[in-house]
């Protein structure tokens, strides 16, 4: 496990993940926005590699991958903007993508990028599990990086419990089967479904990811977990007020 | 096992598999348990046949094309799929895959749609079992297909448009696989063609196989050969082209032609040549050709045909494609509408744009006195009138 | 012989003959003298069942309504002429036909056409055999009418637009008329239903016939019984009755229900319900009912569906109605798309607007649990889907 | 035979025999048409009973028809305008017409009417000879009408010589098969028609009908029979000239 995940795992706050979309709004805000979370007192980032074709994500992060990619940004051109981060903040970072453009800059190459860099892990939903552990994984772990798994309340306690076993980082906890930005809330059917595996006891602790946008759902979310990721509303915060206003929007999020 | 056919893990050789988010993990494993025993059950198998048989229309014809024969010097069949209760060969799948559903307990169906043939073989298989249908559509594809729109209506169908990206068929299909994210326990999603993840493509494969089953017994009846020397079918996600070949897949002796749309022509920045253009990657859960940027966004494709307007092909075609076994052949728009009008009025048959793109082969090749060709006569033009009255100004 | 088919001077008891100027006798002699010989010579027979099994796809199926029959708890059966080949039954009898002219030696064909089905239809055999074809069809039916009429031009046929009188079905037909008196030599006019001199009526029939033949076979294998209780169709000119009703004629225990267009309602001025409204007179060389004024001219029929909308019947369905061997039922255009919307949403078929007038029917009378109807299902609603649009503002 | 006609054809002068449509341009022209033509030195005269749909004419014939209908002619009012006409012309006068409006004013009272008025015969192109010969022959008789048939190039000799067996006054020789105005004018091939039909020395004469529209037309069908009919070209020539001009189409007709 990356320690820099481990480390930050192994506080009591409940962690506030944050995602956003590379090239988004501006195609060289990215490493601007890091910088802006990490100060506001985020715990860790997703940087979003846009993808024409996000099937697991809701519109606005959909719309927001269509312009970064408008803008112009390439996984190239992500490297390069993140070439220094780790010169400038210490949280950990994750790059969340789909498998296909990861595909065509050569996996090898890619892990070897964000070794480079220094990214901690990697979260591709659409790459499934039997293809990692068969073609994957080695490459992966050569590099340092982890893979984050998703689990969903549909996911049987076993595959639960398997997914656990391979993970080495965190357990990425969809809240509902849906694709992002599409509830609100959650139901009671959401919490006990955060209940069931919290007491399940697994080795990796879970983030609440999927339909988190203000301190309401944030306390909800981590109430049985260990934090909780964010990335619509945030992508909605920033395209509306700016990235001057990231503070506020996490301000927010843990005092109200 | 053939060797062209999916494994157990849907891999037909390099290309298919589950690219699958998480999410829709249960759904496509549910299906992936069953599909096999559900399909293999004498109570379906009944069904099917029987729906196919009294609901369909099947078995199609196999026609000899005395005129089109005569022109081109050579022995041609039709397999008369055009003939199918609501207009091509989609109707074999929605009708396997509604019997699916419903031995799986569904409740709602969804589906994607480009040209709407799919959307309407799938909003009348549900208005005949009484199922709530969803119907996914590019803003763009709704405002251009607007006869299919009515007729889903028609059938009780609800059309939701698609307002991402392109806004056309597979923004569609992104969206259909976001529903069945959003409802993976009481919903079926009814993909339209050999594509997505395992086990779609082999399940729509072994839907439309009774396509090549019934040629098969049609021309042993007519030839004394179960076997003609070409199969021919047009390739969009290319389940008509799976039907065709299925049983012929592991006949070497019969050569597999797959035709793609060229659209202005292949290298001309306007295309759907997957095969000529595609490189492998990862569309729609499936990994497959497609076409795609050096940095793996998908790109738009462009035929005038709207049900071969898709920049990916099925992952058994992409096998076809790497092993040789099928030879793939580019179609322009121009050659195929020339193709369509020959047709229409060689044999007085008006095919579906996609499926002139097969016939446009005859132009491409020159075939044998003694060759027998089996075309895939997929879908009528019924739909298309409109693009063939702009086109030759009728 | 049945009393309710043609004697052999066309006379359905008091309906039918020949009343044309003697530019035409020639023509329907030739025709009357050799019909019979040639449609029961070997080759003849065998080459047409040759077509409607390959190229139209016969037998269609006689297909098990289960909703339907649900929903008014009877037992409906759907003779799938709608799966035909260009949409509907009206390619039997081009078939047949066109095989006629050739046998004739015929050079060239004509035909008129009101919606356009038949205009498709015989242009459609026209290519098959390579035959030159003119359309003749109503001006006004030419805009409304612009999909098959470009599936026409499609076909190689020639489209004429008839500009005298109404601009409709009528003065189509008497153009076409025109045209077979002008060309007497080399011309076979193919009239699209069951109307016209003798032996038109009498050759149509037959020719549609296979209708009723086929259902009897299949209904035997279904029900163990050849007879349905009723056998219900639509009646424009009354082809696709004629074909339904046929082998049924002497049956007396199968009750025979015809359906006619009421248009706005019987009595509205604007119908086309014939037997309702009609008296002994001529048309288009036939003594039959047709709606006239006082004096003796025609009137102009109105429906929502163009293929009713023709202010005659052919004579044997005259001598149905007057004998009362079949009962006839007026369907208002309200009714007829009310019915077809229904048959969409519960089976998954959207009928042609003439056909819909049939399954109307399944409101104004109630059937036993017991009966079996059997429905002509004479065509699709393709054609028809902007006036399903325009109706249910879709 | 009526006496009228069969004097008529005693001359061994060519008759000029015109067709034009009742109630046509005006509705109360009929009379005025009759008398104007017999003045201009005309035969004979068909009164075209106006129908909705004359198969056997041309679009000039049923353009007058349609008009016609629209001006408000019925059979009913024909018969009232005709009813004086015997005081006023002495040539003979054919109604020609379908069958259908005369069916439904009643055969029997059909005839009656021709026969009060003094109608020497009647032309009705869709009632067939056998029809005819079963059910209306007598009727016909009895009110002293003709029937007037129709032969054309296609009429086998036999059905020629079975229809003049039948016939009483004069055959109506069709020049070609075609509708009324279709041609201009006379082929070989017609008038080797005309004159292999005048070889057969049939008992009864014969007029030539359709495609004569001028004196080279004329002169053509009569050089084989005994007269001809003159319908299209009539109807065109009152359509833009007016009635007043009848004497000038006649006139036209026999010097130039
Ligand atoms: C008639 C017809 N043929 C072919 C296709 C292409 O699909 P596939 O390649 O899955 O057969 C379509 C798609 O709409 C179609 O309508
Ligand atoms: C589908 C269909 N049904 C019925 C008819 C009416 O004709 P008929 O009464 O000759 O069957 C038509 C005529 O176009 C038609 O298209």
């Amino acid at each position: 496990m990356s320690k820099r995940i481990s480390e930050l795992f192994d506080t009591d706050k409940k962690l506030v993940s944050i995602y956003f979309t590379a090239g988004f709004p501006k195609l060289n805000d990215t490493v601007k926005i890091i910088e802006k979370l990490e100060k506001s007192g985020v715990d860790l980032v997703e940087i979003g590699l846009p993808f024409s074709d996000p099937l697991a994500d809701g519109p606005t992060i959909q719309e927001s991958s269509t312009k970064a990619l408008h803008n112009g940004i390439t996984t190239e051109l992500l490297f390069e903007q993140l070439f220094n981060i780790r010169q400038k903040v210490k949280i950990p970072l994750i790059i969340m993508g789909y498998f296909n453009p990861v595909m065509q800059f050569g996996v090898e190459a890619f892990c070897q990028q964000c070794e480079d860099i220094g990214i901690d892990a990697l979260i591709l939903p659409d790459l499934p599990l039997r293809e990692y552990q068969l073609h994957y994984k080695e490459i992966f772990n050569r590099h340092g990086l982890d893979l984050i798994y998703l689990i969903t309340p549909q996911t049987p306690e076993e595959r639960i419990r398997a997914i656990d076993q391979m993970s080495n980082s965190f357990i990425y906890m969809v809240s509902s089967s849906s694709t992002t930005g599409a509830k609100a809330g959650f139901s009671e059917e959401n919490q006990e479904y955060f209940k069931r595996v919290e007491e399940m006891k697994l080795k990796n602790p879970t983030l609440v990811g999927f339909g988190i946008s203000d301190k309401n759902s944030f306390d909800q979310a981590t109430s049985h977990s260990q934090g909780a990721i964010i990335g619509s509303a945030f992508i909605k915060h920033i395209e509306n007020k700016g990235i001057d206003q990231i503070p506020s929007f996490v301000l927010n999020l843990r005092h109200e | 096992m053939s060797k062209y056919l999916a494994d157990e893990n849907g891999y037909y050789g390099a290309f298919g598999g589950a690219f699958i988010p998480e999410m829709l993990y249960p759904n496509t494993e549910e299906l992936r348990v069953n599909y096999l025993e559900i399909m293999e059950r004498d109570s379906f198998q009944k069904e099917f046949k029987y729906l196919l048989k009294d609901y369909v229309g099947r078995p199609t014809p196999l026609y000899y094309a005395q005129r089109l024969s005569d022109t081109y010097g050579t022995k041609i069949y039709l397999k008369r799929e055009d003939l199918c209760h609501t207009g091509a060969h989609k109707v074999n799948n929605t009708i396997g895959q509604i019997l699916m559903a419903k031995a799986l307990g569904k409740k709602r169906i969804i589906a994607e749609t480009g040209a709407g043939q799919h959307g309407v073989a799938t909003a009348t298989v549900c208005a005949l079992m009484g199922i709530e249908c969803v119907i996914y559509m590019g803003e763009i594809d709704i405002s251009r297909q607007a006869p299919n729109v009515a007729r889903m209506k028609l059938l009780g169908a609800t059309v939701r448009d698609a307002t991402s990206g392109s806004k056309t068929l597979k923004d569609a299909t992104n969206e259909a696989i976001r529903d069945w994210i959003n409802n993976p326990v009481d919903t079926h999603y009814i993909i339209g063609s050999v594509v997505g993840p395992h086990p779609y493509p082999d399940m729509v494969a072994r839907f439309q196989s009774v396509i090549s089953e019934e040629t098969k017994k049609q021309l042993l009846e007519k030839e004394g050969t179960e076997n003609p020397t070409h199969v021919i079918a047009c390739v969009g996600g290319g389940s008509n082209a799976a039907g065709q070949f299925y049983h012929y897949l592991d006949r070497e002796e019969v050569n597999i032609i797959a035709v793609e749309a060229a659209g202005k022509g292949v290298h001309s920045g306007e295309s759907a040549a997957t095969s000529a253009l595609g490189k492998v990657g990862i569309i729609h859960g499936s990994k497959t050709l497609l076409m795609q940027t050096v940095d793996g966004q998908i790109t738009e494709p462009y035929s005038i045909s709207a049900g071969l307007d898709y920049p990916g092909i099925g992952p058994m075609h992409a096998h076809l494609y790497s092993s040789k076994r099928a030879q793939f052949v580019s179609i322009t728009d121009a050659e195929a509408m020339a193709a369509g009008k020959r047709l229409s009025e060689l044999e007085g048959i008006i095919p579906a744009i996609e499926t002139a793109h097969a016939f446009a082969v005859l132009e491409h090749q020159k075939f044998q006195s003694d060759d027998i060709i089996v075309f895939n006569c997929s879908g009528r033009g019924d739909k298309d009138l409109q693009t063939y009255i702009d086109y030759f100004e009728l």
